[in-house]
Order: structure tokens, then sequence, then C-alpha cells
């Protein structure tokens, strides 16, 4: 396939589509209109189903109601939006439904403001709905990922039964890039937790799993434990023998990637650790650092520090762990380097 | 209505079903309702129908709220 | 790379002119972010894109020093003007900017884009201009290539003006003579 | 005469309490999907209150939405199996307060699903609170001196929000007579077909009893609907094919 340029909003809908995704309801809300706006004629295009919700609450029901029937069903949102479909994902979570998500985060609590930022962290990776559940959360950090990932957000939401969260911001969602797109796939929705009408077996109930599952505590939490263990996903640049290594995700990243360079060039020895999934939090990738790394920079663009509690747990605070937050500015990846720099004059 | 055709259907109850509400004995058109001092296992005082009086109307069972009775052929 | 921003009142093409450098500078080959400025500024006042242009996969898109600056109007140059890289060029659309306060460490080249756009009858291709200009002066892509990566672009769109090449080709002259 | 046998989509006995009215809606609804030949295409969303304890022992598919949204769930449902049945079962509180939204706005897409509204007027499963649609002055454990209309405002009539929509049927029916039991079941039929033609929303409130939570008997529960409850919300058929037959 050759390449188009194309805004991280709708390659993401077009993968989505090609994924199989077949039904989106939802609310437009800037940063993220153009994902309702380009499958509101995609899907139907695609013999699929789409609706503009009278609220995301709503939406997020539909989707239920169309994962419930055994098709591939998304929705998205943005900041205050995202605030009202964790209602709805705790129960599809609950229920053990396949169904994504996509958070393209924007500024503040509140209203906040459309610009980029990535302060929804916790509540992506911590179920910002009630209850013990988890969802797979993908950081994408280029048009080109947006795309890819949406992909195995959909396998893993059905391998996994269970939603999965596509957490984007203002800056993927809104710029473009070239992207190579995947070919079309078809989904089987005829899945036997599918309902569609009972058809002489045994009638499905759509519900907390919890009500028919023995020892559901133990269960539930071995499923988690199974995905924390399996589906960790990272990238990792020269972090083998870093003396400071930077741990960002999504747009902060793709800065930190330009201070590793420059940082190189002036014989500092930087790296980045970039989480792909953020739950599970790669861990594992920690392995890959020189052991006698000096220390670890979380970049956050959020008003107060949020990753950085993982990056202590995952580190097991061999070294120190501190902080360079872009709050409502992008940070220049040079003031990333001065940074670095002064961490390590002040450990002389 | 001949005879034989009145004695071709009764209205039979399950009476373990019987939470004793009394929505039937209320619409029953010809008093062939009553409490009995019958309690179920569920602990309800459960109905008995007079089937002298019961012309196999079947209100008792369109008002029923828990299925207890039936109109069945005899 | 090149670090492009492209900057103008909404209504001048800006975005476009982007769009149209990002889109030729791929089919050429290159790689390419493009960031536009959105919300608020898209209900008039300036609106802006950003571009980093280059031959090895682009790593932060976004930039503070720019290394060419095609400012459609005043308040844009007024904005941006002060983060040209020193030895950066300005393409300044000379019919609207009339400021004339350059500074003396970059390239300023003066372009009339909307007089030679109106001259051509093709009012709304002031943006081809500027941007005919930019690869004049950059030589980022070969300018005929350029021209007909123009004509292929709005051939798919099915609506290309001849004119449009016209426009483009009259921004790269200007350019050479400045 | 015929057979009267209780419905096998009637899988368990049901969990209501003595005299509820929603034992009699179960078995109405059971009656009209078995004799429509669409029980075994037939998906229910439901969400909370007493409706979804029918989840367990009505055996159709179901998905149990969160409190409010079975509207939003059944849309799902049916917009991706066009040839299934689908239907939501509610309760007032359920349907008409914090589902509001979700319930209107499937009425102004005239999405092709069927809404069954059980109006008791008060919230049951949760121990007798104030509904959207409680009566003025009905006493309820949120509205100890009686529902005061000044400040939580006149009961909620669910049939005047929709009856200017152009949507397929809307009736309101009753459960308090064997004759309005009938008139229900007609209508429920109604709604069911109108779906199933491809005829848009069709919705179905039924005035129902809560004895338990009401504090009244059988015979003051029936008389409670027949005297009161229906000069308030009057039943009978408001939209039919589309067409207003109540104007």
């Amino acid at each position: 396939m050759s390449r188009q340029l194309m805004k991280g909003n709708d390659a993401l809908s077009e993968a989505a589509v090609r994924a199989g995704c077949r039904f989106f309801g939802g609310y437009p809300i800037t940063p993220q209109s153009e994902i309702p706006e380009y499958l509101s004629w995609r899907m139907p295009e695609a013999g699929g189903t789409f609706i503009q919700a009278e609220s995301e609450l709503s939406g997020v029901n539909m989707v239920y109601g169309a994962a419930a029937a055994g098709f591939r069903a998304m929705t998205s949102s943005s900041g205050p939006g995202f605030s009202l479909l964790q209602e709805g994902i705790s129960y599809i979570a609950s229920a053990e439904l396949p169904a994504v998500f996509v958070d393209v985060q924007r500024y503040g609590s509140g209203l906040g403001d459309i610009f980029q930022a990535q302060g929804d962290y916790w509540q992506a990776t911590r179920g910002g709905g009630h209850g013990d559940y988890r969802m797979l959360v993908y950081a994408p950090a280029s048009v080109q990922e947006s795309v890819d990932l949406v992909s195995v957000a959909f396998d893993k939401a059905d391998q996994y039964r269970n939603p999965t969260l596509i957490l984007s911001d203002a800056s993927i969602a809104q710029m473009m890039e070239p992207v190579t797109l995947p070919e079309m796939r078809e989904h089987d929705p005829n899945a036997d937790w599918a309902v569609r009408g009972k058809h002489g077996k045994p009638f499905k109930r759509v519900t907390s799993t919890m009500y028919y599952i023995e020892d559901f505590d133990a269960y539930i939490k071995g499923k988690y434990d199974e995905m924390a263990e399996a589906e960790q996903r990272w990238e990792s640049v020269r972090v083998d023998d870093a003396d400071v290594v930077l741990v960002a995700y999504g747009i902060s990243s793709r800065i930190c990637r330009e201070a590793v360079e420059i940082a190189r060039g002036r014989g500092v020895r930087l790296g980045l650790l970039r989480p792909i999934t953020l739950w599970p939090f790669p861990a594992k990738a920690f392995a890959e650092v020189n052991p006698l790394v000096k220390a670890y920079l979380s970049v956050e663009l959020s008003a107060l520090p949020k990753m950085v509690e993982d990056v202590r747990l995952a580190c097991e605070m061999k070294a120190p762990v501190e902080t360079f937050l872009g709050g409502a500015h992008i940070p220049e990846s040079s003031a990333i380097v001065e940074r670095a720099v002064a961490i390590l004059n002040a450990q002389r | 209505m001949t005879g034989s055709e009145k004695t071709s259907a009764r209205m039979t109850q399950n009476r373990e079903l019987c939470k004793g509400c009394g929505y039937c004995i209320l619409q029953c058109p010809k008093d062939a309702l009553s409490f009995s001092s019958t309690v179920n296992r569920k602990g309800y005082n459960v109905v008995d129908i007079d089937q002298e009086k019961c012309i196999q109307c079947a209100i008792c069972y369109t008002v029923c709220p828990d299925s207890v009775f039936e109109r069945v052929e005899a | 790379m090149l670090s492009i921003t492209c900057a103008g009142f909404g209504g001048q093409g800006v975005l476009t002119a982007g769009l149209l450098l990002a889109h030729v500078s791929m089919e050429s080959g290159k790689e390419i972010t493009w960031v536009p400025s959105y919300g608020s500024e898209m209900r008039g006042g300036t609106a802006s894109c950003r571009l980093r242009i280059g031959d090895e996969p682009i790593l932060n898109p976004f930039f503070s020093a720019i290394d060419a600056l095609i400012g459609m109007n005043q308040d844009s140059v007024d904005t941006f003007q002060g983060a040209i890289a020193p030895g950066g060029v300005l393409i300044a659309n000379s019919s609207m900017v009339r400021g004339g306060a350059f500074r003396d460490d970059i390239r300023v080249v003066e372009v009339p884009a909307t007089e030679i756009a109106g001259e051509l009858k093709n009012p709304r291709g002031a943006n081809l201009v500027m941007l005919g200009a930019v690869i004049g002066a950059t030589g980022l892509v070969d300018a005929e290539e350029f021209a007909d990566g123009i004509d292929a672009y709005f051939n798919k769109k099915g609506r290309n003006n001849p004119l449009n090449r016209e426009c483009f080709m009259r921004g790269v002259q200007a350019a050479a003579n400045a | 005469m015929s057979e009267k046998l209780t419905p096998k989509l009637l899988v368990e006995p049901n969990k209501f309490c003595p005299g509820c009215g929603h034992g009699i809606i179960n078995r109405v609804l059971a009656e009209v999907l078995e004799e429509s030949g669409l029980a075994d295409q037939a998906v229910g969303a439901l969400a909370v209150g007493c409706a979804c304890l029918m989840m367990d022992t009505f055996g159709t598919d179901w998905v149990q939405a969160p409190h409010g949204r079975a509207a939003a769930v059944a849309v799902g449902v049916k917009r991706m199996r066009p040839e299934c049945c689908v239907f939501t079962y509610q309760g007032d509180g359920d349907s008409m307060s914090i589902g509001f939204s979700e319930t209107l706005y499937a009425a102004i897409r005239n999405e092709n699903i069927t809404a069954i509204l059980v109006n008791n007027g008060i919230f049951g499963m949760t121990g007798g609170q104030m509904a959207p649609t409680s009566l003025p002055g009905q006493k309820t454990t949120t509205s100890p001196k009686g529902r005061d209309a000044a400040t939580t405002g006149q009961p909620l009539n669910m049939i005047d929000q929709m009856k200017h929509l152009p949507i397929g049927y809307l009736a309101r029916g009753s459960v308090a007579s064997a004759k309005d039991i009938n008139n229900l079941k007609k209508y429920i039929k109604t709604a069911i077909e109108t779906q199933m033609n491809g005829g848009g929303y069709s919705m179905v409130e039924v005035l129902s009893f809560c004895p338990t939570n009401w504090k009244m008997n059988m015979e003051k529960s029936v008389a409670h609907v027949q005297d009161t409850v229906k000069a308030i919300f009057p039943v009978g058929e408001f939209v039919k094919n589309g067409e207003r037959t109540d104007a």
C-alpha cells in the first residue's frame, strides 16, 4: 500500500473500519471530532452503523449493545466526555465484552482547554469507572502508530473479552503524517456469547459475569494478571549505556526522541524508554537499562506528575526518579537536555 | 355450550407458585376462588378453586402475576 | 530537515498551502509532519500550520526555530518573524506586509502574492504564489516537479485550475529574482 | 375452549413480591412473543430495579444496561441485528428519570425498537422512594409528607412527551383488571408488530401496582389504579401506524 498523508484522527478512524469495526456511537468534542465526522460517512460506506448519540452516556451504551450483539464497536471522546464514558466502560468490562475506546487527551480538569496534554493518565490506567477492572491502554506516538495500535486494540479486546483504550492526545490526533493503511478485515460477529436471539439454544445473558463465574475474585484477578504479564509493549532508545533515561509516551516521547539526539550529539548519554502500553506499564523494559543509570526523568505534559508513580515502581527506585512537566506548554527538547545535564551535574 | 364441552376444560393450579396476593379472588366473576387454610412451601396462603362454580373463563390465569393457573383440556 | 511555518488570516489558504507542501514533499519521498493551529483560531484571526520536512523520520513535530516562514499578512510576520532562525528565510506577501521592519540576519523574499494572483485572475491563488516563492528560495523540491504535484493534487480532487500552476511558477520566479 | 398454558418463555417462577404487576406484564409479553413466533429471535435490554429480576426467569437473550441506559443498549443491538425483535423492559425510575434522555432520544430518532415502560409510581427495588410518576401528595420514603408538586414537579407523562414525535406506535395500558390486561396484550402485540414491520419506535407504558411499597392490599392497589392513577395517566392508544389516534 502506498503512503498517504492523513490526520491522526482520520487515520485512526479508517484503521478502525479496516480492523472490522462496524459500529460507532459517540458525541463530538474537540479535539476528537474528526473521528465521528469521518465515521459518519465511512461507516455506512463499509456497511456499518454510525450514530451521533445524544450524549456520551448514550453513545457508550450503544457501543455496549453493538458489542453484546457480537460486532466490533468503538467510541471516542476527550477529557470531559471521557469522564462520562466511565460508567459504560465499567459495565462493558464487567460484562467481559470487547470494545475499543479512544481518549484524545486535552488539557485540564473541568472544561480545561482543547490543546494537547497528558493529564488523563490516571483515569486511563487506573480505570475511571467503578470496581475491579482494567483496560489495556495503548499510547500511539505517531499517526502510523495510531493506525497500527487500533488494530491491536480490537484484536486484544477480542482475545481477552475486555475493553481496550487508545490514549491519544490533541497533537497526535490533529497532526498529519504519511501513513500506510492496512488491508480491510472482516470480523465474524457470531461469537457464541453474542446476543442474537436464542434460536433453540439456552438464552444468553450479557451482564456482570460475576453472577455466573465461580470464585470470581480469583478468576478476574487471574485474567488481569495474565494481561499484565503478556501485554507490555515499549520502545527503548539507547538505554543500555544511558546515564539519564527519559520516560515518556505519546507526543512527549517525540520531543524526548529529539532530546536524545541532541544530547548524544553533545556527548551526554541520554536514553529514552517509551511505554506503548500504559496499562500494563512496561516494567520489563527497565531490565534493558544500564544498571549504572544515574537517574530517570519522567516527562509528562500535565500540571501534576502522574506516570512518574509507575516509573518509580517499575525501576524499584534503583536510581533517583525526577519529573519534567510540560503542563500547558510544549517543552523544548533542548530544555529536557539541559535538565538531564543539571541532574548529572548535581550528582557529581 | 353443551355439557360435554363444559367439562372438556378445567382450571388447574400450581399452588407452589402462589404468593397469596388474592388478585384472582378479586377478579373471579363467579366467586369460585377463596383463600384456603393451606400454606405452601413459600409460606403463602394459597387459593382454592370451587370447581362447581368455576366456568373456566381463565380470568384467574389472566390476572395472576405468578402463573398459578392454567386451563387444560380434561 | 526544514522547519516551516505558514501563517495568515483565515481564508488566505494558509492551511492548504501547508498541506500542498506536505503532500508534494511526501510524493517526492520526504518525511513530513504537519501540525495545525486549531480551535478558536478557526473562527477568524491568524491561522497557522507548522511543517517539518526531511529525509529521515521526523522526531519532534514541534520547533521553536523556523527555517522558513510563509507570512501571508502583517500579523503573521509580526508574530513569527522573531522565531526565524538566523540565516532563515521569510517569504512575505508584500501585498499585505508593508511594515518594512525586517530582521537583517534573515533572508527576506518579498512577493506581492495577492496582486500577482489578482493579475492572473486567480485571486484565491495567492497561497500558491507564496508556495512557489518558498520552493524557489529553499530548493526543497525541484520547482517543475512540485508544480506537477500541485496539478496532481487538484486533479485528484477533480478541480484543477491551470492558473494554479501559473501562480506557483510566478512565485518561483519572484524568489529567483529576489 | 382452548388451553391457557403458561408461556414457555417463563422458564422459572418470577421473583417479584406478592401482587406485583411485573409478573402479569412478563407473562403477557411472553405470550405475545410466542404467539408471534418471535421467542427465538427476541433480545431484551433491561437495567436495574425490579424489572431486572426477570433476566433469570424470562427466557429471551438479555443485555443488562447501566441504570437508565437500556434504550441506548437496545439501539446498539437493533442497529446491528435488525432481524432480531429488540425490546426494552424498564420501570419508571429507570426509563423516565435517570434514563429520560436515552428513552426519549430513541423515540426522537424513531429507532425501530419496542419499549415497555412500567409505571407503578414508585421506586420498588430501592425501597419505595419517589418516582417521576409519583402522584402529587403521594407518600414515599423520600416524600414522607406527600409529593409536593411545587418543588418536585408534576408526575411525568411520557406519552405526552412522545405523542408529537414521528414514531410508529404509542399506547398506555394497565394491569388493573382482566379486561385491561387483555387490552394491554393487544397493545404490546401491536407494538411488536410495528417493530417487525419496520414501522419505527413503539412504546407501551403500563400502569402497574406495587402493593409492597404502596403499603396497600391488593384490593386497594387495584382501586388506586382504576380510580386515581388512570385519571392522571389515561389509558388507550395514542399513536398507531405513525398516526395520532387520540387527536
